[in-house]
């Protein structure tokens, strides 16, 4: 029998009996980083494709949303900082090494774009809308021109901000749970989904509801099969892999993943909505809310789980 | 230059005087600690044996903590001693979530604090608070690139371990068996 | 400084000093592999969105070459077998955690699909072709309204097919270098990038889905570049073994090849190619196709190599 | 958990509170660039010599103050031969006493409220005029002999010359009939020398250390913590019998499991094994010793197999392990332990150690006892003190004749007034020790108490026994006062100074000042004839060839010794012991004239009755007793014991590890709060290990209160030794209860 026990009595705030330092805050933020990625690559993606009349709620309406939801994850993260007061010091530097930095860089570059592309379709959501000031009418007028590459680069930035969410947590080869590639993809679809749903729950025009419901079902399949890859990559690791896989597999994690992350998150959203698609009367803003709460949901328990899976003793 | 620590676990006795005494120099807040003392046992009665390890930071040569903090606030100054800076670090914790070996925590004032060797001791030239206290004498500071060092002949002359190498961080505290 | 070596004088064929069992067939495998999956998810998810008659290269010329690549493939594969008399062994039951196992079978269904899939296409690629038995005839009419549910049937399949070559090699804990669970996606991609290559080699100038081929190929390139960051970067921020096996790649043995070889030649030439091109430069197509496919087997080559020199 | 309060404060804390200063000062940092590390540079600027008071090993050191003048660390003193510059943990957590805000703060006098007690706090004039009224009152009525002190620590000293002044000799500390007693007793019948504080045993030259009962490593001993690293280092080999797999039994070559209570029998053994096959020193036997023919017919029956049936240890394990002695010899130490008041038989145990020392030769060898010296010190010049009429002997006539000192479970049973006793003590005074945990059977001091007409109680922490006092006296300290010189026998004589390091907080005073004032009030000014502490000091060191200016500088004061007799039977010279025969009573006569056995005879002890299991208590390096139970650098160390229980059977009870449990023993006492269980392989299966001084039941400690299990509490069942009158405590047995008791705790 093997007993190692810390006979000095350490109990450091946060980290023993076992770390918990990130609660809600980082789980949050990172749905919401997932969330605004998908929403800005939808309507970059449809502006591109010159769809914006087709789908106007993804292309128009949505992107209103971001400006306030990346103030919500922003000030969650703000919120999660022990050292409030020195959070600009993020700014002095670029670390290319740390996702949490080319990830605070990222927010930086697309809060602004975020604002500027839902000025640029304020108009056609909100006729009545003038803005005060004569100066700020001609200097939407001269942005507008740049709309094209402002899309493309919209596209690139969520992509990079969806992937930039999960990359944050496979850098640390110290949480076995966290430390595999595949968390990258994953939190991107899932962010996609997220936005998807959002955009179908947001939709009035019934193409655009059904072009996003075909759309979210691939991305829960691709999100599902993410998910066994994971798992599969897991029990194929190192032990400490194994054990952090365990914890789904019989260990504390298991039913509040299967259940609410898998079952309630994606395979039931996902009938509803194939159901939809065969025409059965179903209201259609139950499968989005339970996609959108399932990737809550995965967010937070892939946090926690993270923290509770370790090396030592 | 590259500062190291050996600790001797046969003579170690878990009496956690290196605990306080480091507590005390560097003022750590009562309810936190850079270092601590773990007892492993193994065996069963009567066979047993029983190792007793002081551990803390350990100062890894490929620090994940280093690697993925985003302002810098902590590096890896001369002597390969890794500290955090105060005034640049904001609190992001992503440092805790790196250190397979748990050795950081937030301080109430809100930076994130670890065990610095003391480095102020070491700058002028004494050795960390814990060295210096151990009544056992059964911990070694010293400089592992001079081959001449206490610490240098002890590592050739005993057998030693260190705390998970496969986690690819290479520490710098070795336990010599 | 701890010096750990074999005294008693091990030295197993292909095991000692260095393992190197798989020398070049199951790259080239892998590769055709995933050269037919993606041709067949490209010309299936056409059919499927309904854009058949659109890009009738895609869909219908390109998979007429897939059923005799795969067959070379599968030799390939069974060239490497030590024991080939006993490959049947292979499907005498199914083994959902090892890789192999699934990837057999996927192999098994899928290559009737994909002859029948071609010979639906191959009247319409070459209208005087004639069947040479009166049966094979109705039979190709009859089947020819089951081409949906064929299409979705080998859209699933060639998908795990594609991911399969990728699960293959990451399954070993064993390997640092193959236990990153980012190849199956890096192969997937780097499949579909050298279908794309394939299809644009038989497609007539200035067609629009040449066009469409090139951008598809360019994201797809782009997607497979941060795929092989991603892939570096896993590598360096994880543990010992892993770190070490990064080495090979950043000032190891395998730094010249898989940097020029894959990265330059197979990826960023081909797509700088591609943008000329699509700025209605002149240039020969075929030129970034070939670097693309032999970037492609490059890809699965020196990662099967690498892979088998990285240890704990 | 203890509130995570950082009352060191430090200027970064100032900077951040003052809102916009704190934004600036980042940005200054910033565009400064500097390298600030992360530590604010605390330079030692000023540094006080002091020695320990945390626990009896009085390491002497300095306490160094921070810029802003306040105390922020203690480092040993180097030339110190108790600690060679290394504090031990409790010594280095000494600040922590002087910050734990939950000190006593003013004098507090007993009073009845709305019929509730409760104490309400009293100017010093006020609280000595209400003692010295009634001591004066006692003295009258039945003799100032009626008054005992209680004192652990060096505040008794004072207290001690206020008392004797006054007439009282009953000066008395747990440390003698709960610990000490019976090793300086059954070496003193031997040897005809104690071993006093710090022992004499030469651990650092040794080639074979044998712990019976001694964990060096768990008790930090630092003098022989150290000692035993150099010996590790030297690859002596060390050999330790305990039931239970200590951290010294870690580091032995040879840890014999034996079963609890069976020692005697394997000491026995282990003679008989050296007499038969010759192994004993004889040059050094025939020279001194005396009764060797009578020992080796005593010791004729017990055989390592005779052993082997009642201990547990394999008889060739036995015979191993007397050879490894033999062959050290004269370089080993059988080391005699400090606490040995275990089954009663605890004297006769000392004895055959002291035998086995002798036979090996190790008395007064390198190696073996060193003959430690003190350097003599001029006494004050003060008046004789009266001759008392009675002493604390009288209460117990012809009973423990051969104890050295007063027994304090004595007096306390002689504060019960009884039928064949004239007169029982009226009076005590307590300083320094928590009577209710140290004295074993708690309902018995609880009810000599009721019989007190006065009770004083000076201590820095509000203990529970602070709880039953009529006047509670807030002491300073050790780090805010003066104290008598340390003057300690090692192998070189040394005296050391403790000087305050700053003003005594809240209205807590030094102990000499407090005897001062009442012996002013008692009219025995004239034994305390210096106005302050400091011009005492100055006025012994003076004599001594030393000044209090210069023992500032240098905090300790080495000095030669008189002869060079550090190892007297080096070379076998001719040589007195102070015995009746002049030689080691192998045989011991003054033994036989008291009536007791003259050889060690092994008597068994009583087995623990079916699901009971043995409860043995011990030491955790970073705590002394309850002292530091609510010191806060230690607590946040070990804040409560656990309970050790063997996986057997932990798996018998069903108990997991970290669930709590209570514990109640064979008279049905049960523990007043429950103590979490450790499942472990460390322990023998017959019986539960736990670490003494928790449990705390005044919540005036914030940080002990309910923490862990008392073990005093469980001790009610004591077995006093014949020969001295120390109280066995290792004879309570304990069963596990896993829900609350119902009744009301005990």
């Amino acid at each position: 029998m093997i007993e190692e026990v810390i006979v000095s009595g350490r109990s450091n705030p946060e980290i023993d009996p076992y770390l918990h330092v990130w609660g809600w805050e980082i789980p949050f933020y990172l749905f919401i980083g997932g969330l605004v990625a998908g929403i800005l690559f939808f309507s970059a993606v449809y502006t591109i494709r010159g769809k914006q009349d087709d789908y106007p709620t993804a292309v128009k309406f949505a992107p209103m949303f971001t400006p306030l939801l990346l103030a919500l994850g922003l000030s969650a993260l703000l919120l999660d900082l022990s050292h409030k007061l020195y959070f600009w010091q993020l700014y002095t530097n670029i670390r290319w090494e740390s996702p949490m930095s080319w990830g605070a860089w990222t927010l930086m570059i697309i809060y602004p774009l975020a604002i500027v592309w839902s000025a640029l379709w304020i108009k056609d959501v909100f006729p009545k809308w003038d803005w005060k000031f004569k100066w700020l009418e001609d200097w939407i007028e001269i942005i507008r021109q740049y709309q094209k590459y402002m899309a493309w680069a919209l596209m690139v930035l969520s992509i990079v901000l969806g992937m930039y969410t999960g990359i944050l947590l496979s850098a640390f080869n110290a949480r076995p749970f966290w430390n595999t590639a595949i968390l990258g993809p994953l939190f991107l679809t899932s962010g996609l989904s997220a936005g998807a749903a959002l955009i179908m729950l947001l939709s009035k025009k019934e193409g655009e509801k059904r072009l996003f419901a075909r759309i979210d079902l691939m991305l829960i399949g691709t999100e599902l099969f993410l998910i066994i890859h994971l798992f599969m990559g897991f029990l194929a690791g190192t032990n400490v892999h194994i054990e952090a896989a365990r914890l789904f597999l019989g260990g504390e994690f298991t039913n509040s993943f299967w259940i609410f992350v898998v079952f309630g998150g994606l395979i039931f959203p996902a009938i509803l909505e194939l159901l939809e698609l065969r025409k059965i009367k179903i209201p259609h803003y139950i499968s989005a809310i339970l996609v959108l709460f399932g990737s809550l949901a995965l967010r937070f328990i892939v946090v926690d789980a993270g923290q509770a899976s370790r090396w030592l003793y | 230059m590259r500062y190291a620590m050996a600790i001797d676990t046969k003579k170690c006795v878990g009496c956690s005087d290196c605990v306080v005494a480091c507590q005390v120099e560097n003022n750590v807040p009562i309810g936190h600690c850079r270092d601590w003392v773990v007892e492993a046992t193994s065996g069963t009665y009567p066979d047993l044996s029983l190792e007793i390890r002081s551990e803390r930071c350990n100062h890894c040569t490929n620090a994940p903590c280093v690697r993925c903090c985003p302002t810098e606030a902590s590096h890896i100054v001369d002597g390969g001693i890794v500290v955090v800076d105060h005034d640049e670090c904001i609190g992001c914790k992503a440092c805790i979530t790196s250190c397979p070996y748990d050795a950081r925590f937030v301080h109430p004032e809100g930076y994130v604090d670890k065990c610095t060797f003391c480095i102020h001791r070491v700058e002028k030239g004494e050795n960390p608070a814990c060295v210096s206290v151990c009544p056992t004498k059964c911990m070694y500071f010293g400089d592992t690139d001079d081959p001449n060092s206490e610490i240098s002949q002890l590592l050739r002359k005993r057998k030693w371990k260190t705390l998970i190498p496969e986690a690819g961080t290479e520490p710098n505290i070795y336990y010599l068996t | 400084m701890i010096e750990q070596i074999i005294t008693s004088g091990k030295h197993n064929i292909g095991i000692d000093p260095v393992l190197s069992i798989w020398p070049w067939e199951v790259p080239a495998d892998l590769f055709l592999a995933g050269l037919v999956s993606g041709l067949l998810i490209i010309s299936t998810f056409l059919t499927l969105i309904g854009k058949r008659h659109d890009y009738p290269i895609a869909v219908k010329k390109a998979p007429i070459f897939a059923p005799f690549l795969l067959l070379i493939a599968l030799f390939f594969l069974f060239l490497d077998l030590s024991h080939k008399m006993y490959f049947w062994q292979l499907y005498t039951n199914i083994r959902w955690t090892s890789p192999m196992s699934w990837g057999a079978w996927t192999y098994l269904f899928l290559t009737p699909l994909t002859f029948i899939w071609a010979a639906i296409h191959l009247k319409t690629a070459y209208p005087n072709w004639k069947w040479p038995y009166e049966w094979m005839e109705n039979t190709i009419e009859y089947l020819k309204q089951y081409r949906t549910g064929l299409a979705w049937a080998i859209l699933g399949l060639s998908l795990t097919l594609s991911m399969y070559t990728g699960i293959l090699l990451s399954a070993f804990n064993a390997r640092p270098i193959w236990n990153s669970a980012i190849l199956g996606p890096l192969f997937l991609t780097s499949g579909l990038t050298s279908a794309t290559a394939f299809i644009l080699l038989n497609c007539p100038k200035g067609s629009n889905e040449k066009k469409l081929f090139c951008t598809v190929s360019l994201i797809s390139l782009g997607v497979q570049t941060f795929l092989i960051i991603h892939l570096i970067m896993g590598y360096l921020s994880s543990d010992l073994a892993q770190v070490k096996a990064a080495d090979l790649f950043l000032g190891g043995e395998f730094t010249t090849s898989f940097w020029i070889m894959i990265v330059a030649l197979g990826t960023l030439i081909p797509a700088y190619l591609h943008v000329l091109y699509l700025k209605k430069i002149k240039v020969p197509v075929i030129i970034p196709s070939i670097l693309i496919l032999t970037g492609g087997f490059f890809l699965r080559y020196i990662l099967v190599e690498a892979g088998q020199i990285s240890h704990w | 958990m203890s509130k995570s309060l950082n009352r060191r404060d430090f200027i970064k804390i100032s900077s951040l509170g003052l809102g916009g200063l704190a934004v600036a000062n980042p940005i200054f940092d910033w565009l400064g660039g500097s390298m600030n590390s992360g530590e604010s540079l605390q330079e030692t600027i000023k540094r006080i010599p002091t020695y320990c008071e945390v626990c009896f090993w009085k390491c002497a050191g300095w306490t160094h103050l921070n810029e802003k003048g306040d105390i922020w660390k203690l480092t040993g003193n180097d030339n110190d031969p108790h600690c060679n510059g290394r504090l031990c943990p409790r010594g280095t957590g000494g600040v922590g006493m002087y910050y734990d805000d939950d000190r006593l703060k003013t004098p507090l006098i007993r009073t009845v409220v709305d019929g509730k007690q409760t104490y309400r706090e009293a100017s010093w004039n006020e609280a000595f005029d209400f003692i010295a009224k009634k001591m004066k009152k006692i003295a009258d009525e039945h003799g100032p002999e009626c008054i005992a002190l209680f004192s652990h620590g060096s505040g008794g000293k004072h207290f001690g010359r206020m008392l004797k002044a006054f007439g009282s000799p009953n000066i008395t500390a747990p440390s003698y009939a709960q610990c000490r007693g019976p090793r300086e007793v059954g070496f003193f019948a031997t040897f005809g020398e104690g071993i006093g504080s710090p022992e004499r045993v030469d651990i650092r030259d040794t080639d074979c250390l044998v712990l019976i009962g001694s964990h060096i490593g768990e008790n930090m001993h630092n003098g022989q913590v150290q000692e035993m690293s150099d010996a590790i280092d030297k690859d002596a080999t060390i050999i330790t019998v305990d039931p239970r797999f200590s951290t010294a039994a870690s580091k032995s070559k040879h840890w014999l499991p034996i079963k609890p209570a069976t020692d005697m029998a394997l000491l026995l053994s282990w003679i008989h094994v050296i007499i038969n096959n010759e192994w004993y020193d004889k040059k050094y036997i025939d020279k001194y010793a005396f009764g060797l023919d009578e020992l080796k017919e005593h010791v004729k029956t017990y055989t390592p197999e005779w052993a082997y049936g009642i201990t547990t240890i394999k008889p060739n394990v036995i015979r191993k392990t007397a050879k490894e002695m033999a062959n050290a010899a004269p370089s080993v130490i059988i080391h005699p332990g400090r606490h040995v008041t275990w089954y009663g038989d605890d004297t006769q145990r000392l004895r055959a150690v002291a035998i086995l020392n002798a036979l090996l030769g190790s008395w007064g060898r390198r190696g073996g006892f060193y003959n430690p010296e003190k350097k003599k010190v001029a006494k004050l010049d003060i008046p004789k003190f009266p001759k008392p009429s009675k002493t604390w002997r009288d209460a117990f006539p012809d009973q423990y004749k051969l104890a050295g000192l007063a027994l304090a479970s004595g007096i306390c049973d002689a504060t019960i007034p009884a039928a064949d006793r004239d007169c029982s003590f009226k009076a005590w005074i307590v300083n320094g020790t928590n009577l209710i945990s140290t004295l074993p059977n708690q309902a018995n001091t609880i009810e000599a108490i009721q019989n007190l007409d006065l009770m004083v109680v000076i201590d820095t922490m509000p203990m529970e026994i602070t709880g039953y006092a009529d006047v509670v006296l807030p002491e300073c300290t050790y780090l805010e006062r003066y104290d008598n010189l340390r003057i300690s026998g090692h192998r070189e004589p040394t005296i050391a100074l403790r000087a305050p390091a700053a003003e005594p907080k809240y209205n807590s005073k030094s102990a000499w000042w407090m005897a001062k004032e009442l012996a002013d009030r008692l009219g025995l000014n004239d034994y305390f004839p210096f106005e302050t502490e400091d011009q005492e000091l100055d006025w012994q060191l003076k004599k001594v060839g030393s000044s209090l200016e210069e023992m500032k500088k240098i905090g300790l004061k080495k000095f030669e010794r008189k002869y060079d007799d550090l190892y007297p039977l080096e070379g076998l010279p001719e040589y007195e012991f102070n015995t009746n025969t002049g030689k080691i009573e192998l045989y011991s006569t003054a033994m036989e004239d008291e009536g007791y056995d003259p050889l060690p005879k092994f008597t068994a002890h009583e087995e623990p009755p079916t699901d009971f299991y043995r409860l043995i208590y011990g030491r955790a390096p970073m705590h002394t007793f309850s002292r530091t139970a609510n010191n806060p650098n230690l607590t946040d160390l070990m804040d409560e014991n656990k309970v050790w229980v063997n996986p057997k059977v932990a798996k018998e009870w069903d108990l997991k590890n970290n669930q709590e449990v209570w514990l109640e023993n064979q008279d049905g006492i049960v523990t007043s709060f429950p103590i979490k269980v450790r499942v472990t392989e460390r322990i023998r299966w017959d019986s539960v290990y736990m670490i003494h001084g928790f449990g705390h039941t005044d919540k005036r400690l914030s940080r002990a209160y309910g923490k862990g299990a008392s073990d005093a509490e469980l001790i009610t069942q004591t077995k006093i030794d014949p020969v001295m009158g120390g109280t066995g405590m290792r004879v309570n047995f304990v069963t596990f209860l896993t829900e609350a008791p119902t009744k009301g705790a005990a």
